[in-house]
């Protein structure tokens, strides 16, 4: 019984190699990357997803993955995938992005290929923080929060408030499926992987674009031991980030 | 106006000392090179330092170039190093055969039990994390492999190093300054 | 509709010539973002994709559409996007992306005024850009220059071809007038190329170990192989793939070096030089990168001065001067700002300088 | 009944098995190892109830669990 | 908080170098997106600008900051940002717009192994693209080079001071070591410049006609005047503003041309094989645009060999080439990927090729 | 009495330089161009703004406007605003945009600006194509529209439906007056004028991030009469696009 | 009394101010001008109420109206 | 593979025509050209032809480069045309002086009052607006000029751009394509 940890036993997703990662301990990346390898050995779709890899920590997704891999410029995942997707209707293609990688650099490709309705999936992995360069402000990051490029915190009056991508993407009319959760907790984690079901569900259903956002820690840059992390993700980034399926 | 002009450096001479120290990240050994260098610093000789994070992004090993130098540094990349610092076991591998014949090895022998197997090199082998522990904090073990350094250098001064780690940690860590000198001298006397 | 039933000539602008000779030469994906003077281009091929079922997105972005270049080539599929100069100057972080990737791809630049927003009057001012490889890293990209509205279209099946042979984004450098000029062409597919297997688009991991598609080398030595690599079909393709021109060089004194546009031009200056009895010939490289070194290096040795004359201020003759290592004077004549070069001032130009 | 194992060249010692256990059984302070990581060990296999929280808390799939 | 009280050298690394100068040269504004291997100077800013009341704004992209810079310098302010790379393509529209509409400015380039994603490691392969204007059009900027950290900071006062007096974006580029080394420096304000009055500046149209910066020009011959006014600037630049070190080339046979750190490691090199007595010099260009042409060719009237020494496949040595205008053999000797050339190989390659 | 149509006479407002302008017979731009003009009369303000013009049918504003103006790169405007603003924060700073410049190319710069809350005012001129090119779709061309890249007319399922920049940016905390206006009629046009001039309003009193977008027609690309044109307004665009205030 | 004055050179015909004018006063059906264009004139210019209607419509500031 | 190849050209001759047209936008000029180079294919000529919208963004005056030839055409770009067809007075300015020393300008009379002042060419004046809006529809006022350049001609013939025409407008809309063919030929007769 490989990739599924409803079952009571577990062992590694076949989609998944068996390979250790360069994530740092705790980082989030790492469950996530095994949740998505899990959905697409429970739907048996191994053979005919293509991913498109993010340049952010989560970069050499293709050595970790055992299906076929691209890696795209900084920000500009959503319109690979939709090269691709619009030649090969038949492949699954989804993305993987970090939150510099879709919120800020890659702002308008995400909207667009939400808006123009690609039948893609989106995985958003928010940490709040640029991880691969050294801990910069994302535009996600909470007002108050210390980053390499905001000392003091974020500020309010300089730098805006954080921005809600779900929230921001949902009135689009061609985005079909927009969900939002966290791995602060076992239960959160179950969940999330039930929305990013959904969203490849939705595209071999032929539905158009699905997103989901997943709460992540990066207790490097957050400088915080992982379980503090997942704290601070609980206590701190849930209440500004409402979990949930946003649009269905 | 083409400011071509011609300096008088000395021709490079052996009046320097060029060190890699490397470990895992978080075992302080590019903070151990920047005291080096501020040390040499202090000392009145010319310096540089170079990070490097390899070519992993997270985690692996991490080095740096660390040279002192009574005359001008023409390249501050260090190919063929007069001593060698390594934390654990991938940095020995990576690095022992670079270091020049006659040169000095210093391995923490804490958590490396492999030897470079050369005879062409003096390895003096530290129980770096073992002298931090018994100190009191296992992050010293940097200072303890630094102090060893410092023992076989003929630029620093164990004199100038304390100072050095004196002005670095601010007063307040009082006990973490005490943990570091004592880390470091135990490295030096060991070495 | 395909325009040309019957291999009749037909008329029409060059942007749609290339446009044309894209849908015929397989091409299954077009990305573009408009910008004059290419506009023809977009709008040709969002009514002939349309038409063959085949794919067609006006992008958000000219960063948009490089990258959805790139996820097209990613899976074997031939793919192109155009723009003009500031567009193709937001490509260039895509296109040394596809360089680094060995993503084959063809990118179409009708050249105008620069810098800046500058005009969208002919130039040639992008020559730099174009044969340096104006994104960063150690690239080179096949540049072909046609000279008419007949050539735009062989020259695009020749950029899907050298694109698929070697693995590399190909770019169709033209300008103003020869995308919006028409005349009479005949678009008729070659010999289907014989291109080598695909063996490294992503198509689904079926039965096969799965593959990636990227730039990123982190290992020691591994971007630097990868580069050497790079290089070694870099050589393959100045080796091989030069084209160019003579035109009356045989007995010349004094040889003009011109592409695209200006080549026409400096071609009718030729003419009427040679109809007063003037030793003057014209050479013009098809293929900008590999540039043809060895041409005009035995050229030099043969005639008195080579005169290379663009719309710009002095891009090509370094290749000219590279070429021809010192062996005759190598001089330049040209002006920019999206203005032609007019055959008055370039026979002007030729009569000042014609050694004596 | 379910049977853990903890992959010890895998598990970076991130703690977030020990904190979501409900029995309790896994730790992180056995010392460093020559990776300078502290991995994690379940003091007590025979306890686990096979509920897989661990694994869904694991980052780096360090743990599985079999049933025999 | 300034760290150069009184003067005393202090320990820095290149990037901070460079954003400690900066602020000392009274940038007003930086703008810049993360990337490595430049973080440490968005950092530094991100502390310092805030310390001293000025704007610092971590922008969404690199296309925004190049605007938020041309912004700024719009209005006269002394602006600036930076990047590496990839981050450098993308601002390559940017930059061609800067020079388009005169605009001074400072972008600094800590370039690192490509093409495409590549590797943080050092390169210097983004050479053409800084040399040539990787963007579209005719336009140059100075290209300033430094080769220790103290020069880093030297040479960052003399890029704003170069972009006010000749209206200019100016590029500093460096490499990943570069940034990262440190060494001890002293940064202190040379004498303030003396830059012309700003007439230009968009300051609200009070007591005056209004005032306008663009690039665009449609009239008839105005792009062209445009244009051939930005050619006087640039030939202004090539006249005055070369820089370049020469060591011991006086009795060379065999000159090296390296820039940057390579440039330290070939004095290494020329220093060692001296001792050896082996006739060996080092010429370092400091402006990689305007290229000291002049030097090199008089050097390659004297010296047996010139040999380029690059961290890429060879760009720069097209224009050793070009200033020696075949007056010497000129080789290459490089390597790229974001590795660093070893003294070693450096060493044997001159060994291989000193003339006998 | 310059500038004031609300009074009985009307002359050219001092903001307007008195020469004719490049745009076709009935295109919106002029009208906008001539109320920005009065506004920034009746308030006193031409000596201290600085307009950023766009590239597009407007890109040739400095000509027309009697005050400093500067043109940016394509869809830049809000970035070159921030940085004039950022370090001359005494001037009145506005942007002038296109449809494509907005709400294509330049999507991540406004929707950054407004996040931000830039303290720039933005005019946002949708005429549902891109005119300056040749009438090519943009991304508020309407569903069925046909243009030069959409011959067939617009369609939802290749392109997804027009995007609605003001119920975009209306969420986002650092926005702090978003309103939309028509120029089907003089009743419409003096109400969008209100609208800019309390978008200017708000900048003087250092409000944070204000958007005004207008509803205009390209009677040349919409291949109509100007009054036609303006009827198309009325009854196939304003029911799309809702006019009114969106945030205050 | 409001007095309408059409700038002929400025007019470019679009007939907006045509179609706004509540008295039905401006027409734009006087012929061709050498540059092409239908300009619009007042054919009643005494009627005229000065309701700045036409001003307001006007994308050509083509038209003024003064008090007198 | 260097294709170098010496190509069989002849030399430059003069069997060939060159015409500028010239007008504002709407006033059909662009379309004039283009029947002209299709009437030119269609009698076996080379033929190029070169919109030009000029540096305006809207509205200004907008030409064409038209060239008919019996031999490969070098440059599509003409400077000295030996037509000029111009449909409004800023055309005329700004096309008239470059008209080759025996060349032939044909203005629209109905919309320019001046004339080139050149005696060095011939300068034919078609009231084209007149005959247009007397067949029917002031739009054909270009098929009036084109007719006038068609008699000039030595290259084009009356029958090959009716021809061309009768091809162009497609058939249902019978009656504006007897009004552009009545345009063309009075355009023929008074030239
Ligand atoms: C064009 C370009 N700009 C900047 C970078 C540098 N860069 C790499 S990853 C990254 C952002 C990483 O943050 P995020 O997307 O949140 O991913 P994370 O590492 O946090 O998972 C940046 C700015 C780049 N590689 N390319
Ligand atoms: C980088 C770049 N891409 C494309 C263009 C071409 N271009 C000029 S204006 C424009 C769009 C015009 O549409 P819009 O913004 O809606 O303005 P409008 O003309 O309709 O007022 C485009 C795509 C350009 N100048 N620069
Ligand atoms: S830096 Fe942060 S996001 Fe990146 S691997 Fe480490 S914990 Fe994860
Ligand atoms: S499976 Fe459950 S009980 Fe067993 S170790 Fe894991 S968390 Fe504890
Ligand atoms: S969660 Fe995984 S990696 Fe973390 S301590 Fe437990 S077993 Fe180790
Ligand atoms: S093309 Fe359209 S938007 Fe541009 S000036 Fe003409 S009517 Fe206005
Ligand atoms: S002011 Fe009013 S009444 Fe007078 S012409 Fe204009 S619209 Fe008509
Ligand atoms: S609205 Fe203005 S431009 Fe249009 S017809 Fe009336 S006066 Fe002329
Ligand atoms: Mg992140
Ligand atoms: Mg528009």
């Amino acid at each position: 019984m490989t990739g599924n940890p409803e079952k009571s036993a577990y062992s590694r997703p076949e989609s998944l190699r068996d390979v250790p990662t360069h994530f740092c301990a705790g980082c989030g990346h790492g469950t996530v990357h095994r949740i998505i390898a899990e959905v697409i050995d429970d739907l048996g779709i191994r053979e005919r997803t293509v991913g498109v890899a993010p340049v952010g920590c989560a970069v050499v997704a293709y050595d970790y993955f055992n299906f076929d891999v691209t890696e795209a410029a900084h920000g500009r995942p959503p319109a690979v995938a939709t090269g691709i997707k619009r030649v090969r209707p038949d492949l699954v293609v989804f993305t993987y992005q970090g939150d510099g990688d879709l919120a800020a650099i890659g702002t308008a490709e995400i909207i667009h290929a939400a808006n123009r309705g690609e039948n893609i999936t989106v995985i958003f992995v928010n940490n709040g923080i640029y991880g691969m360069t050294g801990g910069q402000m994302a535009p996600t990051t909470l007002v108050g929060q210390p980053t390499a490029t905001c000392p003091g915190g974020r500020d309010f009056q300089l730098a805006g408030p954080p921005i809600k991508v779900c929230e921001m993407l949902a009135p689009l009319d061609g985005t079909d499926y927009i969900a939002r959760g966290a791995l602060d907790s076992p239960a959160h984690t179950r969940t999330l992987k039930g929305y990013i079901r959904q969203a490849f569900l939705n595209k071999l259903e032929g539905r158009r674009f699905s997103l989901v956002e997943a709460l992540t820690a990066c207790p490097t840059y957050w400088r915080m031991t992982p379980p503090a992390s997942l704290a601070r993700i609980r206590e701190e980034i849930i209440p500004q980030f409402p979990l949930g399926v946003i649009k269905e | 106006m083409n400011t071509d002009r011609q300096p008088e450096i000395p021709p490079y001479g052996d009046c320097v000392e060029r060190a890699i120290m490397a470990g895992f990240g978080g075992q302080g050994i590019m903070l151990a090179g920047k005291v080096a260098i501020r040390a040499g610093m202090f000392l009145g000789h010319r310096v540089t330092y170079i990070p490097s994070y390899g070519a992993e992004v997270r985690g692996g090993t991490a080095h740096c170039h660390v040279t002192v130098s009574r005359r001008e540094i023409p390249s501050p990349i260090i190919a063929r190093p007069d001593f060698c610092l390594v934390m654990n076991t991938p940095s020995l591998a990576k690095f022992s055969g670079r270091v020049q014949a006659g040169g000095t090895l210093i391995v923490n022998s804490s958590l490396v039990d492999e030897t470079s197997g050369r005879d062409d090199i003096s390895e003096i082998r530290i129980p770096a994390n073992r002298i931090a522990e018994d100190r009191g904090n296992i992050k010293a073990a940097n200072m303890a492999m630094l102090g060893a350094f410092v023992r076989r250098s003929e630029l620093l001064t164990l004199e100038a190093v304390q100072r050095i780690l004196g002005e670095a940690i601010p007063p307040r860590h009082r006990s973490l300054l005490e943990i570091n000198l004592a880390a470091l001298r135990d490295g030096y006397e060991q070495a | 509709m395909k325009n040309n039933a019957n291999n009749q000539p037909f008329l029409i602008c060059g942007n749609e010539a290339i446009g044309e000779a894209a849908v015929q030469a397989g091409c299954r994906a077009y990305f573009g973002y408009p910008i004059t003077p290419q506009n023809e281009l977009t709008a040709y091929m969002a009514r002939r994709m349309g038409e063959e079922g085949r794919v067609f997105i006006q992008s958000e972005s000219e960063l948009a559409a490089i990258s959805m270049v790139f996820g097209a080539a990613a899976v074997g599929e031939r793919a192109m996007t155009s723009s003009s100069s500031p567009g193709i100057s937001l490509k260039q972080e895509g296109i040394s992306y596809l360089a680094g990737c060995r993503l084959p791809a063809v990118i179409v630049n009708m050249s105008r005024g620069g810098p800046g927003l500058g005009n969208i009057g002919p130039a040639q001012a992008d020559y730099f850009q174009s044969t340096r490889g104006g994104g960063h890293g150690d690239y080179r990209t096949p540049v072909l220059a046609g000279a008419s509205v007949q050539e735009l279209a062989d020259l695009t099946f020749l950029a899907f071809d050298l694109a698929d042979r070697y693995r590399t984004p190909v770019l169709i450098l033209g300008d103003g007038i020869l995308g919006q000029m028409m005349e009479p062409v005949v678009i008729a597919r070659p010999d289907p190329a014989r291109t080598p297997e695909k063996d490294w688009t992503l198509t689904g991991a079926r039965g096969r170990p799965p593959r990636c598609v990227k730039s990123l080398y982190l290992g020691p030595g591994e971007l630097e192989a990868h580069n050497r690599k790079l290089q070694e079909t870099y050589r393959e393709i100045s080796d091989r793939e030069v084209r160019s021109e003579a035109y009356m060089t045989d007995d010349a004194d004094l040889v003009l070096v011109a592409f695209g546009i200006t080549a026409r031009i400096c071609r009718e200056v030729v003419s009427r030089l040679r109809e007063e009895g003037l030793p003057v010939g014209l050479f013009r490289p098809i293929t900008l990168w590999p540039f043809p070194e060895k041409s005009i290096r035995d050229l030099s040795r043969k005639v008195k001065k080579l005169l290379s004359v663009e719309m710009n201020f002095g891009q090509m003759v370094d290749d000219v001067r590279l070429a021809a290592e010192g062996n005759c004077p190598v001089e330049f004549f040209g002006h920019g700002g999206g203005e032609i070069l007019t055959g008055e001032a370039i026979t002007e130009a030729v009569r000042d300088r014609i050694p004596r | 009944m379910p049977r853990i194992s903890i992959n010890q060249s895998r598990c970076k010692g991130c703690g977030l098995c020990v904190e979501v256990c409900p029995k309790h059984l896994i730790s992180v302070d056995r010392g460093m190892n020559k990776k300078g990581v502290y991995p994690s060990f379940c003091s007590r296999p025979e306890d686990c109830t096979g509920c897989l929280l661990c694994v869904t808390a694991c980052p780096d799939v360090a743990i599985t669990i079999s049933e025999d």
